[in-house]
């Protein structure tokens, strides 16, 4: 585990956080603007006070939220920058270059690059350090979506063929359920909840994530291919996801978000929602006026599902239901 | 090394030149004021002769023992000479109040400033001059002042006259000897080439008749 | 005396003093831009005072500090057995302190303008503090640094009455082109003068032109 | 209307665009990072090249990628910068910066702010200026999803109540999808489409948007209240959605992603699901090995599917067929 | 002679100086700043040449430039009357012309690390290209401001070559206190010269301390 144990005050603001990370894995950290995400990383960087190790020292390969490249270096020099000064070298940097799509702007000054490509080059340069740990500052919020979408299986790869820790901060929960072993929520300098991402995300009080933000992380293995999908046994069932995963035994995490489940009473049929899950209610929180989370149970997994509140009184829902839970989609974390 | 008030440089270069080339011995001439050479002097510079501008400080030089006893005579007398390049008459427009500025050395620091003011203030000059004056760092100053036309009437050295390119002059008039004093230039030999037998020489070599032909060439009175 | 000769030592007088000013003045302009002292004010008006006085008087009291039984000139006798002043030593010694502020102040401003974030990332990419420096703040800050060079240089060429007073005039060793000139045209020996000006200005302005385009080259991002 | 025509190269990189958008209304600019939207709306504002009248005399509001606010001002000078030198006063100061939350920070320098405070302060400085056009460049990108939801409704309003146009760069479909009127499709700074929002999002066959980022929009009008759900007529049908909405008359603009669209043959009941539209099938537009694009009419309008190939096949579903669009969710835009 | 007439008099030439080249060298950094033309390091290394000049040898070009005869010297007396020469007027020209690198050079590198976006937003912000260098250049640039008045007005202060040429040391009205001190130096008048010296330099530390104590409040962001 790693210890993060900050104090930090700033004008008005005040950052308090003591809590323990898992020294494996991507821990997110998740709060609104203003909250101190970025303060954190920065204590934890050792940029804010200094005291203990100094910075360079600490072997922390940090992507700021602003990328903010050396403008005096070309896209090569910055990368180069950190690798030039590693003690390790577990990094390979053609396979950094081509997974960020930067081989062609190698020579470019930083000037001339657009907002997403810089943020790019900035990743890489802080993988190609060979960090310890990695704190990522939304690194993605200035990417289009498919952009997005074809990095983050390399930072799972990141910590999974490099096993370097990584504290990833966003303001995007489906980025964090997709990436994240474990999270943490701050709110206000504080952090309101810590734990492994499974069970804080099932959580059905936490405002912060009860509304469009809602949903839940399963871990399943693949077991079988058909139509380009393939299908993962969580112990307790089965769901099928678009896409090809190997079926090498080890279990993938699958998001569902609340907002895509629903609830029903009857067995559908003839539907092209392609998951309908047995499931019992375990508890009805009502959000607001209009809408509530339901918790089920599928066997010893939790599922969210984000109904109307007139729904769950047509329906009459109450804990201890039986009854079928469609999942529209679900998103797999290779 | 000789250090040379800069009003006798180009004669100071000339005696260098026939040194050397009777002797053989190079000369090394440090021009520059002779306030700051006596500064320098007191100060360790690596000076054998000190041909100064005046008495007074060849005179503290001995007594401070900085320089041989008993070595210090004078080398050279200026003179002063009034100096235009616009006015008819250069005595006349000393008292014209329009002609313009009347550039002279400064009398604190420069022996020809103190001696201009002397002479300006015993012809009774002073009064009508005194508000146009203007003061030159040094002799070489007054007269640029005046060559260069900014001013129109300069009170310099007659040892400057001789120097090549200055502009035609309307008029020149040299101040008597007797209305000017304390423009003796003494040398000494400085306490450091007491034991140097070719700084000796260059010293006795001021003294020949050459040289001091070659000084009154350049505008200076000898004393006999 | 040849017209080439005074221009040499000029060079290398300008040369020495502006290697030496960069050296030195680095340090101190980095300490003055990163530095939260009260005193910092105080210290940056220390730094400029060199140029308040004028150079002559400058120099007469350099003549003394660095004379023979000046506090620093003594020292440095038993050190090496020779005299600093009417020295070229003793004359880069002098420039340095006369154009001090020129080199400092510049760099100190690049310095100050350089935003943090700049030097916190070299931190966070492994760089030590002084390892960041030279990879990030100094050719970050080259502009200023072209400035601090640029000044000290040309003011070193151009400096006459610190280097006349504690160098003495003396052809060869302590001789600059500057002095060169105002003795010439001391003595009226305009033609003399003008040609020597004229080199000297060709020349710096050869120097500093390419000192400028180099710049350019360098900064083009 | 107002003419795009713009031409401009930067290294590799040419911008050609001539197009025609309408001077009311949002119009949404999506394309990847590095497609040239950014240097669209530089040309639109005049900082490509000094031609034509100068920028300040252009009157636009330019939300810049980073905010890059004046440091020597306080939050309260960099806000009224644009208002002091505006020709017009027809922004509510106190109302902009209330509705941005940065009330709090008035007197502060804009160096102790956090990233996602930076850019909204950025904001409130570009509306205070009462611009005859607002070019906004990915505003939310670093704003949590809660401070989102809050802005796009002012943004909204900002050319209802303003009647002020606004071009709008995001690679976020759903912001441009509840945001806008009219879409520009960028790519390789090349406009690939160019219409009514409405008409781009529904065509199937643009690669850019056939991935997750599809869906459709529909014009409705509120007509009843109840259990905190407003209940929307779009002419062929009805909607529900959370939210109460005034019932004035005026068509709102409801999303519809192809996600949250699942069909079924037979009419399900008792399902959490609200909204069961009964559709003919229109087209089926296999987008990859697993997933397929379906077209449905409900009346005159069109609704995406996103649904797997393994369902298509399941169900038989071709052009043509009766079916049931089951829609999970809906975004209202206000 | 009194020890602040002299003192009194170069505070006003170092003010005017001052404020005459921050007039004028700011217009000569902006345009130096955006410029494009190739010709932009030529301008510089011209813009640098007067300290290049001995400052002597300078004040005697300038002595012959602004004369009766000389080119901008007789066109003065056409328009006034009176000389430029031997005057206040034309010693603040003198020292303006000598100054000049030292106020141009610090604002100029302000103007040119100053980010491009910040006048951008300001353009797009309804100000125009005045405005926006009023309230956004200027201001981002304090600290080239102050490091070029500190070094102009301390440089002009203890300059006393050039004045001393084109001044010709009348008292009250061009013997300013470096003159005075130097005077006073030359006619081994060592405690009056030491008693000016202090004054001076204290004058000149509050001023600059005072500068920069300001320069650090504003700057403080
Ligand atoms: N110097 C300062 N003075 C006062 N408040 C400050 C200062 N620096 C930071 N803050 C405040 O500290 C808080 C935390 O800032 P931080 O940058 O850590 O937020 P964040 O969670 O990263 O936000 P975002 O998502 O917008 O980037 C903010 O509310 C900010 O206003
Ligand atoms: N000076 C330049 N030289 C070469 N290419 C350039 C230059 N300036 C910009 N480009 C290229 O122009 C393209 C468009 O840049 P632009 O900033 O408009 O993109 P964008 O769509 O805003 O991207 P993002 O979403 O990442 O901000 C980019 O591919 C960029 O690399
Ligand atoms: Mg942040
Ligand atoms: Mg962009």
């Amino acid at each position: 585990m790693i210890r993060l144990r900050h104090k930090l005050t700033k004008g008005d603001f005040t950052l308090d956080v003591d809590i323990e990370v898992p020294d494996v894995g991507i821990t997110g950290v998740f709060g609104e603007s203003g909250s101190g995400k970025t303060s954190l990383l920065r204590c934890i960087a050792g940029l804010e006070r200094e005291q203990g190790l100094p910075v360079h020292k600490r072997n922390v390969g940090y992507v700021f939220q602003d990328p903010g490249l050396f403008p005096h270096l070309s896209v090569r020099g910055n990368i180069e920058y950190g690798e030039r000064r590693a003690t390790t070298h577990r990094v390979d940097g053609k396979l950094v270059v081509d997974m960020l799509g930067i081989g062609g702007m190698l020579d470019r000054k930083p000037a001339s690059l657009s907002g997403g490509e810089a943020q790019r080059v900035a990743i890489a340069a802080a993988l190609m350090r060979s960090p310890d740990l990695v704190l990522m500052d939304e690194p993605l919020a200035s990417l289009d979506r498919k952009r997005r979408d074809e990095l983050l299986p390399y930072f799972d790869r990141l910590h999974e063929e490099l096993s370097v820790p990584v504290i990833y901060v966003s303001h995007d929960i489906e980025e964090i359920s997709r990436l994240c072993d474990h999270l943490v929520l701050l709110d206000a300098g504080k952090v309101v909840a810590s734990g492994r991402l499974v069970d804080v995300l099932s959580r059905v009080d936490m405002p912060v994530l009860s509304g469009r933000n809602a949903g839940v992380v399963i871990w399943a293995s693949p077991v079988d291919h058909e139509d380009g999908l393939t299908k993962f046994d969580f112990g307790d069932g089965d769901i099928w996801a678009p896409g090809s995963f190997p079926m090498s035994g080890v279990p993938l995490r699958l998001r569902v978000a609340a907002s895509d489940v629903s609830i029903s009473r009857d067995q559908p049929t003839s539907t092209t929602i392609l998951n309908i899950l047995r499931a019992s209610v375990e508890e009805v929180h009502a959000v607001d006026a209009a809408t509530a989370l339901v918790r089920m149970g599928v066997g010893n997994q939790s599922l969210l599902a984000r109904v109307t509140n007139r729904s769950v009184q047509r329906l009459e829902l109450k804990a201890g239901d039986r009854v079928f839970a469609q999942v529209k989609s679900v998103t797999v974390r290779h | 090394n000789v250090a040379v008030a800069s009003n006798f440089s180009r004669a100071a270069a000339e005696l260098a030149e026939q040194f050397e080339a009777e002797t053989g011995l190079a000369v090394r001439l440090s021009i520059g004021s002779t306030g700051k050479l006596y500064a320098q002097i007191l100060n360790g510079a690596p000076f054998d002769v000190f041909l100064a501008a005046d008495t007074a400080r060849p005179a503290r030089l001995e007594r401070s023992g900085h320089a041989v006893a008993g070595t210090r005579f004078t080398y050279a007398t200026g003179s002063l000479v009034l100096w235009s390049r616009s006015a008819r008459d250069c005595l006349a427009a000393l008292t014209d109040d329009g002609a313009g500025h009347v550039a002279l050395a400064n009398p604190e620091t420069a022996p020809y400033g103190k001696a201009a003011v002397e002479f300006l203030a015993t012809a009774g000059y002073w009064e009508s001059v005194s508000a146009r004056a203007v003061y030159g760092e040094n002799i070489n100053q007054a007269l640029q002042f005046a060559a260069t036309g900014n001013a129109a009437i300069g009170i310099v050295a007659r040892s400057q006259l001789t120097a090549p390119q200055l502009p035609a002059a309307t008029c020149t008039w040299v101040v008597p000897a007797a209305s000017s004093t304390g423009l003796e230039q003494q040398a000494v030999l400085l306490q450091r080439a007491a034991d140097n037998a070719n700084a000796l020489r260059f010293f006795e070599f001021l003294g020949t008749d050459r040289a001091r032909a070659t000084i009154r060439r350049h505008g200076y009175e000898l004393a006999r | 005396m040849s017209i080439f000769g005074p221009l040499w030592l000029s060079v290398q007088l300008a040369f020495a003093t502006t290697v030496i000013l960069v050296l030195v003045g680095t340090p101190v302009a980095w300490w003055l831009s990163q530095t939260r002292t009260r005193w910092k004010p105080v210290v940056q008006a220390v730094v400029a005072m060199p140029i308040v006085l004028p150079p002559t008087v400058l120099g007469f009291y350099l003549l003394i500090l660095l004379g023979p039984d000046g506090a620093i000139g003594s020292w440095w006798v038993q050190l090496t057995g020779s005299a600093l002043t009417f020295s070229f030593t003793g004359l880069v010694i002098a420039s340095c302190i006369y154009s001090l502020p020129f080199a400092v102040q510049p760099i100190q401003n690049a310095f100050e303008s350089l935003p943090k974030h700049y030097l916190e990332r070299a931190w966070t990419l492994g760089a030590s503090r002084l390892d960041a420096f030279f990879s990030v703040a100094v050719p970050l800050s080259l502009r200023g640094f072209v400035s601090g060079i640029v000044l000290s240089f040309a003011h070193t060429l151009g400096e006459f009455g610190v280097v006349l007073m504690v160098g003495g005039n003396i052809p060869g060793e302590t001789r600059v082109i500057s002095i060169a000139i105002y003795d010439h045209v001391e003595s009226l020996n305009y033609t003399a003068a003008h040609q020597m000006s004229l080199l000297l200005v060709g020349f710096a302005f050869a120097v500093l032109a390419t000192m400028f385009v180099i710049n350019r080259r360098w900064s083009e991002r």
